[in-house]
């Protein structure tokens, strides 16, 4: 693993550290979009937080239950998932990119492929339910299929949420709404969908791997 | 007073002072039935006098929220009131069925008031907070919907701004969530489950919305701050409201039989339940800091100030102390309860109808702002009043915090009567303060009654 | 840079976060419902169980009682008095109330008959067997 | 702005290295490791990994320092309340 590791490795960190001191348009400004939506995804982040910790916290007085549970959860399934999260993430990058450089088209094929990618991960998502609640497994099986569907579902409605609101904006950017100048609804739904993302990378390892 | 429709809106404040006069005198009769358990037994019996303390309560604020919107309504919707005949009709209804409701638990045992309503053909009655017959919840409900939809034409006919209709959404959620009130399942736990959408999702879901439109009203016409900025944040506190509050119900559904994942949901999402307390003090203060004008009604500055503050302590702070289900596990049904219900009630509700009235009496009565003495004496009655449920909160805690220890968590639990013995100085100092709270209370009132000085023209 | 906060954002987050939590609310409720019958134990709801519900009601013992922990704080909690006092006891007490020692709390007289008295044991029995998490801490409730 | 010879888009090059770190988290469930290095090692991948999305998906990096550091503190608080968690567990 660890020798195409660094062939990634090495340009992606040239790349990152390049990026940095390349925008002058620094450190003065507010979190792209509205305003608004940061408040929600700050709060948002925050009651994912209490939930994390809460998992974690039980679990140290469950080692034994949450081991044994967790080995029953779908790693390939959470995985793929994670990568369809972080691709469709980074589509939506792309799209605000070319919004910003006035490419409408782009913009709307970017979103159209993040929407699709979003759909991928409810697709796997409830095939991995589907075979849960098919074994007879509920809310109520134990602590960690509480923790496990709890999470997950949550996170699966603002995933949800998040492809209504990037279907909004592709409808807005398709119409016309937006330019080079003007663009705040798609940073707004981007940062959004970026904060169901970032729920979930920490998700991921936290309930599928650490044991 | 910019329309003469908003006129109605006084009797409907007056009835507020008047029944709120009624429901802390029955207070201090419980206050005291806790020392001297005999007080006026049998003739009014504990229970007794607190369904007229807490429904009076109910009422009370009924009377402020509904007067509060037939002031607030036409002028923000810059037209005359839909029909300010309707409105006097059903004030007159309203006192009465409340008054008859009342007169009934004093005069009649609740079991034959109970037969005589009819509480056989649909029993709703005997839950805490829903005693009333099933006439008077009926009574309810037709006023509530004449109410709404008096409003709700007002609205449609006039301009709509962002308050109002934060307004009649908290409104008619009020009314909706009323409904529950009629199912009464004979399993308990299910009884229990839907009686918290009535009282959780009214007091900790739609009403922060009405407290919430309430507020801003008074604010942007005190500190003259721009409508878009008050309005914008309005619509951010009742948005973290509604996403804390609503799954923070499950903090009611730890120990009455409902599943055990509640006491993770509960926990989660009601430990957020201060932020929006928070940000509505911190909104509060920062839009009198960042005043436009000099508003010469400084008593009504000084509650909406105190609303900020006070429902932050009392519904986030003393929510917060014993809502996480492990602490819950120990106060649950205690003092500590009892503590929260005061200072949140007076802190939220109670101040946000009297920053209403203190704003809008004056203008009401044909002057901007009352004269500086009977300002003065309000503010006074303010600080003797907060003070007192202050004090009336530190000592139910300290009760509390004393009776979780004795009775429950001790390795050798008392029982119930030998612990209340115990803890029975801390009720003695209740009452004292609850004492103050009535002065208070008997100064605010008077202040309406002050005359000379220099007043302020409208 | 757009550095805005607008309202209809807010108004939409508003909406929004309404809706979606309202939603995830039901669901919730849904799920409750769904596994209450193995906590509940309706089953064993007889009609004196109900008649029993309804006299706890139409006294208003929740004025002064409390019932798995709500109500008033005025009296013991009764959630868990089958199993703290028993049947025979629940039905002398409710008799001979009110004791009428000067200074202490008086429970009012009902002229219950002995047959609303054994309804009242019952509905007191099958809620003493609800599934409440451990609650109350001990049997002083 | 200077004209950019760099072989990848920044953003690219964060995706790819997400991914990669995704693969290497999923390598470790699959070989079924587990144990303090493992775990902090997992931990310190979400801390990049919550980092890059932060700064350049979310675009944090230009804005004012206070709401970037907003989530780097949570990032970390989340992070170390979950390592402390696991630590107290293994007693």
């Amino acid at each position: 693993m660890a020798a195409p590791a660094v062939g990634f490795f090495l340009p992606a960190t040239q790349a990152i550290m390049n990026a940095s001191t390349l925008d002058k348009d620094v450190n003065s400004a507010m979190p792209p979009g509205d305003f608004a939506i940061w408040i929600f995804i700050y709060a948002e982040l925050l009651a994912f937080g209490i939930f994390f910790l809460a998992y974690a916290f039980t679990r140290a007085h469950n080692v034994e239950l949450f081991n044994a549970s967790q080995l029953s959860l779908n790693r390939e399934s959470g995985a793929i998932n994670t990568l369809v999260l972080i691709t469709s993430s980074y589509f939506v990058v792309r799209a605000l990119a070319a919004i910003k450089r006035g490419r409408q088209v782009f913009c709307v094929r970017w979103l159209a492929a993040a929407i699709a990618m979003g759909g991928l991960f409810v697709a796997i998502k409830l095939a991995e339910f589907h075979a849960k609640f098919s074994a007879g497994i509920s809310l109520h099986t134990n602590t960690f299929y509480m923790f496990y569907l709890s999470l997950t579902i949550f996170h699966f409605m603002h995933v949800l949420l998040g492809m209504l609101i990037l279907g909004f904006v592709l409808f807005k950017a398709h119409r016309g709404h937006y330019s080079a100048e003007q663009h705040a609804g798609v940073e707004t739904g981007a940062s959004y969908w970026h904060m169901v993302d970032l729920v979930w990378i920490i998700l991921f390892p936290l309930v599928y791997v650490i044991r | 007073m910019q329309y003469k429709s908003q006129a109605v809106a006084k009797p409907y404040f007056i009835a507020a002072i008047g029944l709120f006069t009624g429901q802390i005198l029955f207070g201090l009769i419980m206050g005291l039935q806790y020392v001297v358990g005999d007080f006026l037994f049998p003739e009014i019996p504990f229970n007794v006098a607190r369904m007229v303390h807490t429904n009076l309560l109910i009422v009370w604020l009924l009377f402020g929220f509904m007067g509060s919107a037939y002031y607030l309504v036409p002028e923000e919707s810059e037209t005359e009131l839909f029909s300010p005949k309707l409105a006097q009709v059903l004030f007159w209804i309203f006192l009465l069925a409340g008054a008859a409701t009342v007169l009934g638990y004093l005069l009649v045992p609740y079991a034959t008031l109970a037969r005589m309503t009819g509480n056989n053909i649909l029993a709703t009655m005997g839950r805490e907070f829903l005693e009333q017959p099933l006439p008077t919840k009926v009574g309810i409900v037709i006023v509530a919907l004449a109410f709404l939809f008096n409003i709700t034409m007002t609205v449609l006919k006039g301009r709509k701004t962002s308050i109002t209709l934060v307004l009649l959404i908290g409104l008619w959620g009020l009314a909706v969530f009323f409904l529950f009130s009629f199912y009464n399942p004979s399993n308990l736990v299910l009884d229990k489950y839907f009686w918290w959408w009535v009282v959780h999702l009214w007091v900790e879901g739609v009403w922060e919305l009405i407290l919430g439109a309430l507020l801003a009203f008074v604010l942007i016409k005190v500190t003259g701050v721009d409508r878009e900025v008050i309005e914008k944040w309005l619509y951010v506190i009742i948005a973290m409201s509604l996403i804390t509050g609503l799954i923070g119900t499950g903090h009611h559904y730890y120990w009455i039989g409902t599943p055990e994942s509640w006491l993770w949901f509960g926990s989660v999402f009601s430990a957020l339940e201060p932020i929006p307390f928070f940000m509505m003090t911190v909104f509060a203060f920062n839009m009198v800091n960042r005043r436009r004008r000099e508003h010469p009604n400084k008593a009504a500055t000084l509650w909406a100030l105190g609303t900020g503050v006070m429902s932050f302590l009392g519904a986030g702070v003393w929510g917060f102390l014993h809502t996480l289900a492990p602490v819950n596990y120990y106060t649950h049904g205690t003092q500590i309860t009892a503590a929260h219900g005061h200072m949140a009630f007076y802190g939220a509700y109670v101040m946000v109808v009297i920053t209403m009235i203190s704003y809008a009496m004056p203008v009401l009565r044909g002057r901007a702002a009352n004269s500086e003495r009977a300002q003065v004496l309000e503010m006074w009655s303010f600080w003797i009043m907060t003070v007192s449920i202050v004090f009336i909160t530190l000592f139910l805690t300290a009760a509390g915090i004393l009776q979780v220890w004795l009775q429950r968590i001790s390795a050798t639990p008392m029982g119930f009567m030998a612990t209340q013995d115990q803890i029975s100085l801390f009720y003695w100092l209740r009452e004292i303060s609850g004492v103050f709270f009535l002065v208070g209370l008997v100064l605010y009132i008077a202040s309406f009654f002050i005359k000379g000085g220099k007043t302020v023209s409208a | 840079m757009s550095a805005t906060f607008t309202k209809s954002m807010a108004r939409n987050i508003f909406y929004g976060g309404a809706v979606f939590f309202f939603l995830l609310f039901v669901g919730l409720t849904f799920d409750t419902m769904q596994v209450l019958p193995k906590r509940d134990h309706r089953e064993n709801i007889t009609p004196e169980v109900v008649r029993g519900k309804h006299i706890w009601e139409t006294r208003d013992c929740i004025g002064c009682h409390t019932l798995l922990g709500e109500g008033a704080y005025f009296a013991p909690e009764l959630g868990n008095v089958y199993k703290r006092r028993g049947p025979e006891f629940i039905k002398a007490w409710i008799k001979a109330q009110p004791t009428g020692a000067p200074g202490r709390r008086q429970m009012p007289q009902f002229h219950l008959t002995d047959a609303q008295l054994n309804d009242l044991v019952a509905f007191l029995k099958w809620t003493s067997e609800i599934n409440t998490n451990n609650w109350p801490p001990n049997i002083e409730g | 702005m200077i004209k950019r010879h760099n072989p990848i888009r920044p953003c690219t090059g964060v995706w790819l290295l997400l991914v990669l770190l995704t693969l290497v988290t999923y390598g470790i469930g699959e070989a079924g490791l587990g144990g303090i290095e493992v775990v902090f090692l997992l931990l310190a991948m979400v801390l990049i990994k919550g980092q890059m999305v932060a700064d350049f998906f979310m675009g944090l990096r230009r804005v004012r320092l206070r709401w970037r550091i907003l989530l780097t503190i949570y990032l970390l608080l989340v992070v170390s309340g979950i390592a402390l968690a696991y630590l107290m567990g293994i007693k």
